[in-house]
């Protein structure tokens, strides 16, 4: 996210936060592929590309340490001020929270192998539509930084309303579910757990949107959680 | 003299030859690359012309010192030495010609020389004073001789008639050597000098440094520098002219009006117009000095000072003179010595009679004036009148040198403060 | 141009400049500038060389006054009171607004006598007891009593530099001015003399309406509460420091700030 | 204390700071005004004195050259033409100016108009122009510096009055006696028994001082002294007094009043009778007129009376006379600036001083110049920092502030009397005059080295410049505008400085222009300080009207030299 | 946490530095007792301190936004170096693990009120063992910060696998409790979130211990979880 | 006292210092300085006022042979060779090692000829052509080049502060040195001429050894990759910038890049 228009008079301060930023949009990039594989491994019950998920989430985490680093470093031998701080800032917090949704991701795709040794669930098919909704929001808010797009990030911000209603009833679902078949409940158990968890890859880009906001304003413009969805964590 | 004059051409060609030979070989030996030498080519050029020049100059000055004892014919002794020169030019020159190399450091060697040429022109200085020193210790000591070593005589007899021939069977009597009239008359004109100089020169040189506008001190600075441009024998003139006439003048209308008897007997070269006349001539001294001194304060005590609310002549009083005290101090004992060592102002308009007075409408006579008279006209070395002048520089140089050194310690210590 | 302000309510304000201008000669140095500077906190203004942050400095002491060529335009008023109009004293005027300049610049007198100095010219110790009283408590103010008390008869040059300013500063304290104007009063001094006068002028700040113009950002950030960003001789933006640092509103200020130059 | 209460306080010192204010200014302005006030007397008084030199009143007399007085010999060679009598040529052409100048005293007052030196100009014209001799040219000289000064005005005031009515002269035994028919110089008679009776007053009047302070001296022997001193007075007026007592007999004009001197028809009578009613004067004929009648006549009347002055009455009329005649014109004076030293102020001229002076300061820069400026590089830029370059320093400082007359006894003691070089020499004065100005050059050009930033010698010496190189490469031609004003003023003042040449005997009375080559080094010369000095105490009056000539000249010279300095200052001052 | 024996010269900025680490010391207080209080709630099926815990965590929210604000503003106007530096950096990183922990806390306490509405389960013993074992590691890792103290920080960090066994045992007991009686299906899901939400709340732990570590040595000493406890999070 | 050095392999150094001592007099400046410094990358020297680092920066260079109380021990080597040994021309040495210093220092002559003394003095170009093309490619590296070109016959000193220190810095590279020692050298320009210097120092370090001495500790985290820290005549850590700023070893240190000082 390049959020200036002049370059900075020592150019090499300049590529280091642009070299920032485009790490935290390649580390966007790679979790998204990351959570739609984890998604597709899951619907089409793909053991081996879940495995490929679970081995590329450390290539992530590398990634969130180079980043964490590099920010760092920028703090102590740059001293950003003004959007250049903000951004900085961002781009740690960003980056940590890529970390957790690809934790999540590979959460996910550890579930994959559970459910794939008993039979294909029924619910398979509303967790996709959540694991969609999911990945879009997501493409959204990773173009929010990668474009400094402002309305991107308030859009992806009010989608994860909607995957938290599906959230819901997919809860409500799935216990329906489990206790019409007992046996059903070792997958749903997964199950609940991948629909959980895409909830809350929902609510880390609902925080990724938040910082594109506070880099591009400074405003922190983060809604009182508690407030404003309730129930949004049970 | 047309000998010489072709010598001297000979070898000032010689030497700019070989200039160019020099540079020639050492381009030559880097193999047309004279990025290989270590020296510039030009240096080595500068080499070969100074082996060249001293073998040369040293035959001439040799030559020239042996001619007079040897008494040659004029004629046969320029050619001698012509052809000497020029040849011991031509061994220095093919002697060093042969050290040329790429790593040959001429450079080095022609720097050496500059070194010892600057050295030696800086012991000149040195031997100035060494010669001052020498020469007046020496003919002081004849005349300590003549005067049978009663110096106490000299420093303090109150009677100064040198002129009065004194025979070999009088040398007891050289009382008339007391030198204190001569002391006190120096004395009295540079007090009134200073009394004129020291207030007029620092108030003026304030006023331009502090309160007057860029016009005024463009044109009144360079006024006041031509005051001390003029001569001291024109500030004479003026004394005698004008100065020492309307002293005695106003003197006279005042004694006759006052009764009083110093006054009526007031006489045109007195020490007064002496003394205000070369007050005058130090005011530029005094102002100039005092006017680098303020100007050193650095502006931010000004500001410093304007900025808690003081006034100017409490910026002035209070930081700027305090700051600029010793400076100052400095600058008027520089003033002091100067008084002490004018001449032509008190040859011309203080008279020349040893009075020991207190009286400034009277004339007094001083050291400087002293040693003109005794050594002006025809002089017998050997008599202690004339010698006597020596003894008088003597104790003037010692005297000032005293005051220049305190002064410039003063000085010094303050410039210290603020580089 | 016109300036951006942030919208900080300033109830307090000690300084108010009003479309004030300088030039010198023919040559302007600075125009229209606007400002409500609060009591009681450390404004400061920053923005590169030549920009006119010294300039308007020098307005609010009437430092200019000393400046020939210098025409000030516009209204400065302390407290209300424009300090420009002819009835206004520069005499007086600084002796409320003290002022300390980039190099110390100590009096040749006694650690002593350069406090004392402002108190003595303006008659505001009516004994020698009063007057020791109040070059103690200056001393104190700026932090060097301890470091001087048992030498203040040795000269004020024979301190160290941060010593100096300190010094500086406490003579600038002792005729108890209400506004104390800094021009880059660390630029000549040493990380660790500049921490000590940092330092001060954040105790300072408590009692006095301090402004400062300082060439480093860093201390500018550190040091004020209040910042004014200045470019060639225009007021570009004014606000709370922290705002100023980390979400500037006019892209010039952003520019100087994150090292965006010209 | 509160604010308020502070303001006030500041407020109530303000009025008596203000005061002190204003009082310390105008002692600064009354300095500066004081040193320009006697700046201004120093150039109004000495300018004053100057402008009558630089006019001079030129004689011209028709000079039969005689072959036989001129050419002994008769063979025009140069030789016989050195041997002729010119002094007695010039003699007779002014004595056929005034043909009845016959008594010895009276021709010697005659040839009192102008110099005999001049013959030796008119001896150079023939020798140059032999073809001269045997005619008779126009030969234009100055006329004496008495007959100039008093052309000039400045011997004695003078009045004329015109007055008419017819007159009559009846002359016997060189006297005339004039009849005014309208009894005329009753007038005149007035004026000088005025100006008798004022004398007296005058004189009384001191008199009465001298009886009061005798009254008022406390001890018994000044009191004696001031009553016989107004005895005198009282004497001497009673005997003026005596004078103007209208006792029917002529009124005489002694040589102690002021002279009356009566032209007419052409002559000039000095009265020194006037008859009681004022019809008739009567004195010694200097100038014989052409008629006995007369329709007007012209009384002049010059203040000082003819015992006070050396130009007498008859030397006075016989310059009227000439000037009457035209042979005598006021132009320019360029023998001022031809001419070498003389005895006789109107051919004393500046030119030999001036040479001199070039000489001497030829020798002074040539030496002090180079090694002052090598003493200042060496000092400020090699010297390593030890004891002996520490001396050098001191050194060098003091002997910038030693008197120069002190160096004029070094100059007498080591080069003369040591070397045995030649006294009164340029060469001589110009070494001390460079000993002199050393340490002035060389502080100012170590001031200009000083000036040079050390971060240019840095920068040199960063880039692999060697020292020598960064010396000669950047440092000198950065000071060269420094060193080069600082050698000008250290000239300049070498060039008015008298009393160290006074001591090395260059105060000789030279009369020949100097040659302005090697050779002239080492031959006696005077320099212009010192041809100030020399005329400032000549017996002649006019010599001090040509000091103030010299003066104005050296000045010129001097300011010019100093204006150099300070145009190159400003035109090349760097500020770092 | 205070590194520095000496005192910074410039008083301030070593108090902004001292209240930026008493608030997070604080923040880190009060978090614990909503753990503590959030576990006590499950235990007692106290519903009142339930609300509670989920009231105090909008203060830990608001907390948390402080020290953000507060961390930025540091590195605007200070420019921390070194130990500084890194001491901010923890400060914000931590903020962000206790604001997590304080969401789970409060997660734990909605589910509370679910549980209340069912019967008492059985399983809330062993969920109380590994509550106790949690707030314990957690006072240690806040020790750890507030003291300074290496060997805390480690010690905490090893507490963590501890706590991971323990919740997968209790996953396999609630499995096949579930499967043993569907209509605790129910509380057993909600029971299995709080056993989830307490071995997250180790594991923010864990990540506050690490920083505590980074923050002492200057070292990033970040275990590789993929590696160590390849299955932690199923 | 010992010097913490952290672990870091130097394997193309070029200039290496051992046991280094500088002397003034009867006053110790530095002793036991021991550094290996990495060719092509900007090694910082930082320390507060009077540690001496700009005292071993001229060691380098040997310019402290030009004060005369100066006394340096121990081995300096440049690519392995002993530079302080009587063979070694101090002269020659120079035309090595290029020096950059506070105050912008060009010669009061035009552009070119500040460029080209140099070259000229140690005769490295044989002709007009070669000496324009020296010149030019020496204001082109140093980035003045276009600012400079239309106007080569101006004078150096005409040219802005940061413009003339950039030409200082093309005067330095006109003799192609190995090393470039760096006195402070923004420490007399404003922000912005500081950053086209640092800019142009992070260019200029692909081809040369630069060694910078900075009072500015921001500007050596900015510009340096390896930083050496002084310490009352003492080198007290040497290690890579960013180790030296974020995770310092030594508790002095420490103290300094923290700001907490005697």
């Amino acid at each position: 996210m390049n959020t200036n228009t002049q370059t900075h008079t020592v150019k090499s301060f300049g590529e280091e936060l642009d070299r920032l930023s485009d790490d935290v949009a390649r580390m966007g990039g790679l979790v998204e592929t990351l959570v739609s594989d984890c998604l597709q491994a899951v619907m089409r019950r793909d053991g081996e590309l879940a495995d490929s998920v679970i081995e590329r989430d450390r290539q992530v985490d590398q990634m969130e340490r180079d980043i964490e680093k590099r920010v760092i470093r920028l703090f102590a031998l740059r001293q950003p001020m003004a959007t250049d701080l903000r951004m900085t800032i961002a781009a740690y917090r960003i980056s940590h929270e890529l970390e957790r949704v690809g934790d999540l991701a590979k959460n996910i795709a550890r579930r994959c192998r559970v459910l794939n040794e008993s039979e294909p669930h029924e619910m398979t098919r509303s967790v996709e539509r959540m694991g969609r909704l999911v990945i879009s929001q997501m493409h959204e808010v990773l173009n929010a930084f990668s474009a400094g797009s402002l309305d991107d990030a308030h859009s992806a911000m009010k989608t994860d309303d909607e995957i938290d209603e599906i959230y819901n009833s997919l809860f409500r679902e799935l216990l329906t579910y489990m206790m019409e078949d007992a046996r059903t409940i070792s997958p749903s158990t997964q199950m609940l757990f991948v629909a959980k968890n895409l909830e809350r890859i929902g609510d880390h880009n609902t925080n990724i949107a938040e910082m594109v906001h506070y880099v591009l304003t400074g405003e922190d413009w983060r809604r009182d959680r508690s407030m404003s969805d309730p129930d949004r964590e049970s | 003299m047309s000998v010489s004059a072709i010598t001297g051409l000979a070898l000032l060609v010689l030497i700019a030859a070989a200039f160019y030979a020099g540079r020639a070989r050492a381009v030559a030996v880097s193999g047309d690359k004279p990025v290989r030498l270590h020296s510039l080519p030009n240096y080595h050029g500068y080499f070969l012309a100074a082996w060249t020049a001293i073998p040369a100059l040293a035959v001439v000055v040799i030559a020239t010192i042996v001619e007079r004892q040897l008494g040659m014919s004029a004629w046969t002794s320029a050619a001698l030495t012509a052809v000497l020169s020029v040849l011991a030019g031509l061994a220095g020159l093919s002697l060093a010609r042969r050290r040329i190399n790429t790593g040959f450091r001429a450079r080095n060697h022609v720097e050496r020389l500059i070194d010892v040429v600057l050295l030696a022109s800086s012991v000149i200085a040195i031997l100035t004073t060494v010669g001052i020193v020498a020469s007046l210790l020496f003919e002081s000591l004849r005349f300590f001789e003549a005067i049978d070593w009663r110096i106490d005589r000299f420093l303090f007899g109150l009677h100064w008639s040198p002129q009065i021939a004194i025979r070999a069977d009088q040398v007891g009597q050289s009382g008339a050597f007391g030198a204190v009239p001569l002391f006190a008359g120096t004395a009295m004109i540079t007090l009134i000098a200073m009394i004129v100089a020291a207030p007029v020169g620092l108030f003026s040189a304030i006023y331009l440094s502090e309160y007057a506008g860029p016009t005024t001190r463009r044109i009144v600075k360079p006024l006041l520098e031509i005051l001390a441009g003029i001569p001291t024998v024109v500030y004479g003139f003026f004394a005698l002219l004008t100065i020492g006439p309307a002293i005695r003048g106003a003197a006279e209308w005042v004694g006759d009006l006052t009764g009083i008897v110093a006054l009526q007997n007031a006489v045109t070269q007195s020490a007064l117009s002496a003394g205000l006349v070369m007050g005058v001539m130090i005011i530029p001294f005094v102002s100039s000095l005092s006017d680098d001194v303020i100007n050193a304060v650095p502006q931010s005590l000004r500001d410093g000072s304007y900025a808690m609310g003081a006034t100017k002549s409490e910026t002035v009083r209070e930081v700027i003179l305090p700051a600029a005290l010793p400076g100052i101090v400095g600058a008027l004992l520089l003033a002091v010595s100067r008084a002490v060592g004018e001449t032509m102002i008190v040859v011309m308009a203080a008279g020349q009679g040893a009075n020991l007075t207190g009286n400034p409408f009277e004339s007094v006579t001083t050291i400087t004036v002293q040693i003109v008279m005794l050594l002006t006209g025809d002089q017998e070395f050997d008599s202690p009148k004339t010698l006597s002048a020596f003894a008088l520089g003597l104790v003037l140089f010692a005297f000032t040198l005293v005051l220049n050194v305190i002064a410039l310690r003063v000085v010094q210590k303050y410039r210290e403060k603020y580089d | 141009m016109s300036t951006v302000y942030h919208d900080t309510k300033i109830e307090n304000a000690k300084v108010e400049l009003d479309n004030v201008g300088v030039t010198y000669g023919s040559k302007t140095a600075v125009s229209g500038v606007a400002l409500r500077i609060p009591d009681r906190s450390v404004t400061a203004f920053i923005g590169p060389s030549g920009c006119g942050k010294s300039t308007v400095l020098r307005t609010i002491n009437r430092m200019n006054d000393t400046i020939d060529i210098a025409r000030v335009s516009g209204s400065v008023k302390i407290d209300g009171e424009e300090i420009n109009s002819k009835s206004v004293d520069p005499v007086v005027l600084r002796a409320r607004v003290g002022m300390v300049f980039q190099k110390p610049n100590p009096f040749p007198k006694s650690i002593y006598d350069n406090v004392a100095y402002g108190p003595r010219i303006h008659g505001l110790a009516s004994g020698k007891a009063e007057l020791d009283a109040i070059v103690e408590t200056s001393l104190k103010k700026a932090g060097l009593w301890n470091e001087v008390a048992d030498r203040l008869d040795q000269p004020g040059t024979s301190l160290s530099g941060g010593q100096q300013q300190r010094l500086v500063i406490a003579r600038a304290i002792a005729v108890s001015p209400e506004v104390i104007l800094m021009d880059e009063p660390c630029s000549a001094l040493d990380p660790i003399a500049t921490a000590k006068i940092e330092e001060l002028i954040d105790e300072l700040r408590e009692n006095y309406c301090i402004i400062i113009v300082t060439h480093s950002m860093a201390q500018a950030a550190r040091v004020s509460q209040m910042t004014a960003f200045f470019h060639l001789g225009d007021l570009v933006e004014y606000g709370p420091t922290e705002a100023i640092f980390t979400n500037p509103r006019d892209q010039r200020t952003q520019d100087y700030i994150t090292g965006r130059f010209g | 204390m509160t604010s308020a209460d502070r303001q006030s306080a500041v407020q109530k010192r303000l009025l008596k700071r203000y005061r002190d204010e204003a009082r310390f200014r105008a002692f600064g302005i009354a300095a500066i005004v004081f040193a320009l006030a006697m700046l201004a007397l120093l150039i109004g008084s000495i300018g004053s004195q100057a402008i009558s030199a630089f006019t001079v009143n030129e004689l011209t007399l028709r000079v039969e050259l005689d072959a036989e007085r001129v050419d002994p010999a008769g063979d025009r060679s140069p030789d016989s033409l050195r041997r002729g009598s010119y002094n007695g040529v010039l003699q007779d052409a002014l004595r056929a100016e005034f043909p009845t100048v016959t008594e010895r005293e009276d021709l010697r007052d005659l040839f009192g108009l102008y110099t005999p030196l001049v013959a030796a100009r008119l001896l150079n014209q023939v020798a140059d122009n032999p073809d001269l001799v045997g005619q008779t040219i126009d030969f234009t000289f100055p006329i004496s510096d008495h007959a100039d000064l008093y052309l000039k005005g400045q011997i004695t005031g003078r009045e004329s009055e015109v007055l008419a009515g017819g007159f009559t002269i009846s002359r016997a035994d060189g006297r005339a006696t004039i009849i005014s028919e309208a009894g005329v110089f009753a007038a005149v008679r007035d004026a000088v028994r005025a100006d008798l009776d004022l004398r007296a007053d005058a004189i009384e009047a001191r008199a009465e001082r001298y009886e009061t302070r005798s009254e008022a001296a406390g001890d018994a022997a000044r009191s004696e002294q001031s009553s016989q001193d107004a005895e005198a007075a009282r004497q001497q007026a009673a005997a003026l007094r005596a004078l103007t007592r209208d006792d029917g007999g002529d009124l005489e004009l002694t040589p102690q009043l002021p002279s009356r001197l009566v032209r007419i028809a052409g002559g000039f009578v000095s009265v020194d009778a006037i008859s009681a009613d004022g019809r008739s004067v009567s004195g010694r004929i200097l100038v014989d007129g052409d008629a006995d009648t007369a329709a007007s006549a012209e009384v002049l009347t010059l203040s000082v009376p003819q015992a006070d002055r050396r130009f007498s009455d008859a030397q006075i009329a016989w310059t009227e006379a000439l000037q009457a005649r035209g042979n005598v014109s006021e132009g320019f004076n360029t023998w001022l600036f031809t001419n070498a030293d003389s005895r006789e102020p109107e051919l004393a001229g500046v030119l030999g001083a001036m040479i001199g002076t070039v000489l001497t300061i030829a020798v002074t820069m040539a030496l002090a110049m180079p090694i002052g400026v090598f003493t200042a590089i060496y000092l400020e830029e090699f010297a390593p920092k030890n004891r002996l370059t520490d001396l050098i320093e001191v050194n060098i400082n003091n002997l910038a502030a030693v008197p120069s007359i002190v160096f004029g006894l070094l100059g007498l003691a080591v080069f003369i009397n040591t070397f045995g070089l030649p006294r009164s020499a340029p060469l001589v004065g110009g070494m001390v005059l460079a000993l002199m100005t050393l340490p002035t050059i060389i502080i100012s050009a170590r001031a200009a080295l000083k000036a040079v930033p050390p971060s240019i010698r840095e920068a040199a010496l960063g880039v692999g410049a060697s020292k020598t190189q960064t010396v000669f490469h950047h440092v000198l031609p950065l000071s060269a505008p420094g060193i080069l004003t600082g050698s000008i003023i250290g000239m300049a003042q070498a060039m008015g400085e008298t009393a160290p040449l006074l001591m090395i005997g260059m105060v000789a009375f030279i009369a020949d222009v100097p040659s302005l080559s090697l050779d002239g080094l080492t031959e006696p010369a005077t320099v212009m300080p010192v041809q100030i000095f020399l005329w400032s105490d000549g017996a002649e009056r006019a010599f001090e009207a040509r000091t103030a000539a010299a003066i104005i000249v050296l000045l010129g010279l001097m300011i010019t030299f100093n204006a150099l300095a300070v145009f190159l200052r400003r035109r090349f001052e760097t500020r770092w």
